[in-house]
This record gives C-alpha cells, structure tokens and sequence, in this order.
C-alpha cells in the first residue's frame, strides 16, 4: 500500500479507536504492510496533525497513538461539558503508586518495607482505579501477591511507556542538589 | 512534606483545639516527620544529631498520644530505632572486636532510608504534576462504533475475586435473611455455617454483625461457632488481641 | 474573542462533544460573542479541517458540525473492530465467570445456587468466548455437566495458573484494612 493511501486510514482508525491504538493492533488490520512502514506512517499522521492543529492533538501513550484535545483549552471543554475537575489522587495512593512503579513487580510487604508504612487500602484503591494490576505470585515463603503497573496507568500520566518515566537516580541528583 | 497536603489532612481532625492545630502538622508517616524535623532546622542528613532528633521526635509522639491521635505500630518501630542508634553512637569503639577496622555510622542505615524515601516523595510529586496534566484533556466521546451490549467491563484478574467476592457477600445476606422472620434452631445455623464456609474457607467474625440482626440470632451464631471449633470442622483465631476473629475451615 | 483564539477551541469543543454541535450550544459557552461571528468561525474550522484531513472530516449536519471518518475507510474502520481484542465481559459474564474460577469443577445449578441467578446465557457467553470449557459430567442424579475454566482464561488473564488467582482471603485483607 502507498503511504498516501494507507496515512488517511491511520488517522480514521486513531479516532475511532477507544484506547491508544498500538503499531501491533494496526498490524492486524493490515498484515501484509510491514511494522516499520506502518510506525513511520502513523509518526508523520501524528506530525502533522499536531502541526496543522490548534484544537487537538495525536500523542504517543501506552506504546500507542490517541488524539486529545489540547490542555490549555480544559476550562473551555470543562465550561462546555459542564464537568468539574477530576478527583485526582491522594497523596498515600501516589506514593504508593511510585514505588510500584518502580519497584514492580513488587509485594504488599516490600511497599511497607519501602514506604515505612502500610499501604494496604492505597493499594485497593489503585486496583480499583485499575491503575495497577496483580503479576502473579513471588516464589517466596506464602508465595505473596506480586503487583505491577497497569497500560491504564501510562494513559492516566500520559506516558509512551515505562521507559519515559525519569530514573530514580535523577530523582537523587535533584535532592542533592537540593540539600547542597 | 507538602504544605497544602499537611493542612488538609490536620483539618480532618477537627477534635484538635484550634490552638494545637497550628502547630501540629499531621505526617503521613514516620520518615515524613524525620525528613520535615531535618529539613526545617537545615540539617544535614549525613550528619545527624541523633540525640536532638530522637527527642523531638518522641515529643511529637507525646503530643499525638495526648491528642488521642492513634499511634500506629510503625511509629513505635521508628522510635525504638532511633533510641538504639542513640545508644550506639554512645558506645566507643570496641577494640577487643577484630575484624571491624572501619566503625560504620549506625546513623547509615536510617539515612539510607530516608534518601530513598525522599526519592519516592519525588517521583510521586512528579506523578502528581503529570497527572494534573492528562486531567486537562479528553479523547474521542464518540461511540458510534463501540460495544453495544450493557454493562460492559473491561475485566482483569482484580475483578474477578471482587465480583466473587461480592457473590459471597450476597449469599451471606440471603442466608441472614432468611432466619429473620423465624426462630433459628442450632442445626440451621450449623448447616448455613457449613454451606458459607463452602464457599468462603476464611470468614471474618464480624461480618455476621454487618447487618441488623436479632439478638437471638446472634446468639446462635456464636453457639454454632463453637460447636464447630469442637467438633474440629473450623480453626478460630485472632492475630492480635482486639483484631477480628478469623474462622477458618480445616482442611479435609 | 481573536478568530485565532476562538477556531483551536470551536475545534476542540466539536471533537468532545456526543453529538452534532450547534451554533446556540457554542453560544452558550461564548455568551459574549456574536452569533454570526461564532458560526464564521465554525465554517472556517470546518472548511480548513476537510481541506486537510484526509481520515477524518467535519461535517454540517441537523443543525450542528461533528467529526467522523470517511465513508471510504469505512471498510477499514470495521476490520479493525473485528480484530480488536475484546477483553470485555458483562457483568452477569463476570460473576459467572468468577463462581467458576474459584469452585471449579461446577455445575449449572451449582451455579445458580451461588449466585442465587439463573446464569444459562452467561455460561453460553463464556463457551464462546472460548474462556470456559466442560469438564465432564457430575456422579450425581442427572449427571449434570460440570465446567471450568479454559487454557484460553489464563492467558486471557495473564495467569501462569490458576494459583496465581488471589484468594478471598487476601482479598479480604485489602479491605478490611483501616489503616490509611
């Protein structure tokens, strides 16, 4: 298929995808376009679209592509959907949410070894949330829930995927910093 | 810590004075409080001076106790630390020990923690910063060519031990249910207990008194629970003193 | 209100809204501005958009404008709805399900006698789906068909087996947990 014919096709599915569409999933639609022609395809859509647009937006999340309005316009869109802002979340279940993050998979007991703290209702409700998810069992004594972070979590922050997170060392850089 | 978070969380106990109030910031945690104590007296971490800390902190201990702030275990852990870091740094070095030529800081494994502490308080604020952020935009509403059907979830691992779990609960209702229009013999109750502990291999004792039931009825429950810890059918116990009492079924 | 200003937004309200958007909707929102003005702009939106987009386009429909993809990727758009993977269940499929993950092997009635619901078209759901399979036939009276749950489940639910499901007990520690 030609790139002119396939791009428009790619854009039509971005926007009526219900979730970040995958370079995977495009690949079943099209099976015989080969994987780094359909990912250099769906990245000049996303260009493009970001160039001519001022309204909306094509952003890479969860290892997929998703078209958004733009954040400057949220009192606007709230204004028009009559909506109030999110809850967002407390401060327990996003340092909860951190150290699984980084720690994943990771069990109930190693996040109060971490936190210091039991984190056991911060933990339900990111299950609940479905911003983490369970990852089988440690092979230790009790063979504890092991838990990790869900494709929901990257959507919630916005994130291509784990890798985008900043490491923990430059966390550590930044207190240096900080405290020197 | 967080200024606006700590006020927040001090206004949601609204028994303390208004006096009390202004100076006590509620912590999250321990380590908060000691990473709130070092960084508002510019203390540098490596360099701790432990003995001054570990008052303070046990002053702010003091204060909650009077607030009847309930202390929880790990606050109790963190100071039983401190005071044993106290009082190794008050010994001097053992020169009967071999094999120890270069005397670690006792104060190591606590900053260690704390560091990494204040890593996560930093990748969480950082969380916090994104997520303000994907909370500002919205996708495509459309539903022109999604699911039809009702009721539709998206299910993982998590949802079915809910959706089980809440199966349970209304089979427990049904159960309580059905005894409240008549007098409950003990061999009713016995063969419920069994049919639930079919279902559910651990049971909380107090979820029998999660709904309003006759004093009769709670009576025989508790009979029945003791007629099975008898007859072997159930283990009973309890892993603190005023926790909630398990009963669990003994495996065949 | 800038045309400038005013079109990034026009756009970006047409692409959240449910339905077509009408001049007097988004007059609602810019009460201060004039409803000719609002409607220049919305066509102007609406003509540059098409003159772009070859995927998606605005449409002037019953009084309003709405985004959708061309007829002629149609096709496309529903092949990629038939291979999207569906991980969705009702919720009488999920309680179902979930009696048969944890009592398996289980018959019909047994079924229903634990969720006090008759669950025939919830079983067929699940056969379907390839999710459940049977397991025999119960020594009892009637001889009635047992089931449980397929290879296909554990995959389904990133198990590596049925082990790794957390227990109610476990469960239940989440929740009665009133720490935090």
């Amino acid at each position: 298929m030609q790139k002119s014919e396939l791009k428009p096709i790619l854009e039509a599915l971005i926007f009526v995808a219900d979730e970040p569409l995958s370079i995977s999933q495009l690949r079943e639609v099209f099976p015989e376009e080969d994987a780094g022609f359909v990912k250099e395809c769906a990245e000049e859509v996303m260009h493009e679209f970001n160039q001519f647009h001022r309204g909306m937006e094509i952003r890479a999340v969860a290892d997929g592509y998703r078209i958004t309005t733009r954040p400057e316009h949220h009192e606007w869109v709230r204004q028009y959907l009559k909506v109030k802002p999110s809850a967002k979340l407390s401060l327990a279940a996003l340092e909860t949410l951190a150290v699984i993050a980084y720690k994943q998979p990771v069990t109930l007991a190693e996040i109060l070894e971490i936190r210091g703290l039991k984190s056991t209702s911060a933990v339900k409700t990111l299950l609940d949330k479905k911003l983490i998810e369970t990852r089988g069992r440690k092979k230790v004594v009790g063979r504890p829930i092991l838990y990790g972070t869900s494709k929901e979590f990257l959507v919630h922050f916005g994130l291509k995927d784990l890798a985008e997170l900043p490491t923990l060392e430059e966390f550590e850089e930044l207190i240096h910093d900080q405290t020197s | 810590m967080d200024e606006k978070t700590s006020v927040s969380q001090v206004e949601s106990f609204s028994d303390v004075p208004e006096s009390l109030r202004v100076k006590l910031e509620i912590f999250e945690g321990p380590m908060d409080l000691l990473l709130h104590l070092i960084r508002k007296q510019e203390i540098d971490i490596y360099d701790i001076p432990i003995a001054r800390i570990t008052e303070q902190y046990l002053e702010y201990l003091r204060i909650m106790k009077e607030l009847n702030i309930n202390v929880a275990g790990e606050w109790l852990v963190m100071a039983a630390t401190l005071i044993l870091i106290k009082s190794k740094m008050l010994l001097p070095p053992d020169p009967e020990v071999p094999g120890t030529p270069l005397e670690e800081d006792p104060r190591m494994p606590l900053v260690q923690q704390l560091l990494e502490h204040q890593k996560f308080k930093s990748a969480a604020q950082m969380l916090y910063e994104r997520e303000t952020v994907e909370l500002s935009v919205w996708g495509n509403p459309k539903t022109e060519f999604q699911d039809e059907e009702e009721g539709i979830v998206s299910a993982n691992v998590f949802d079915l031990i809910k959706a089980f779990h809440e199966i349970v609960q209304r089979f427990r209702d049904r159960i309580v249910m059905d005894v409240e229009h008549e007098s409950i013999t003990l061999e009713q109750k016995l063969l419920e207990l069994r049919s639930l502990l079919a279902l559910q291999p651990v049971i909380y004792f107090s979820s029998f008194f999660q709904r309003r039931i006759s004093k009769m009825h709670l009576i025989v429950t508790f009979l029945a629970v003791l007629e099975m810890a008898r007859l072997r059918e159930i283990n009973v116990f309890q892993n603190l003193t005023y926790d909630d009492i398990k009963i669990a079924k003994v495996q065949a």
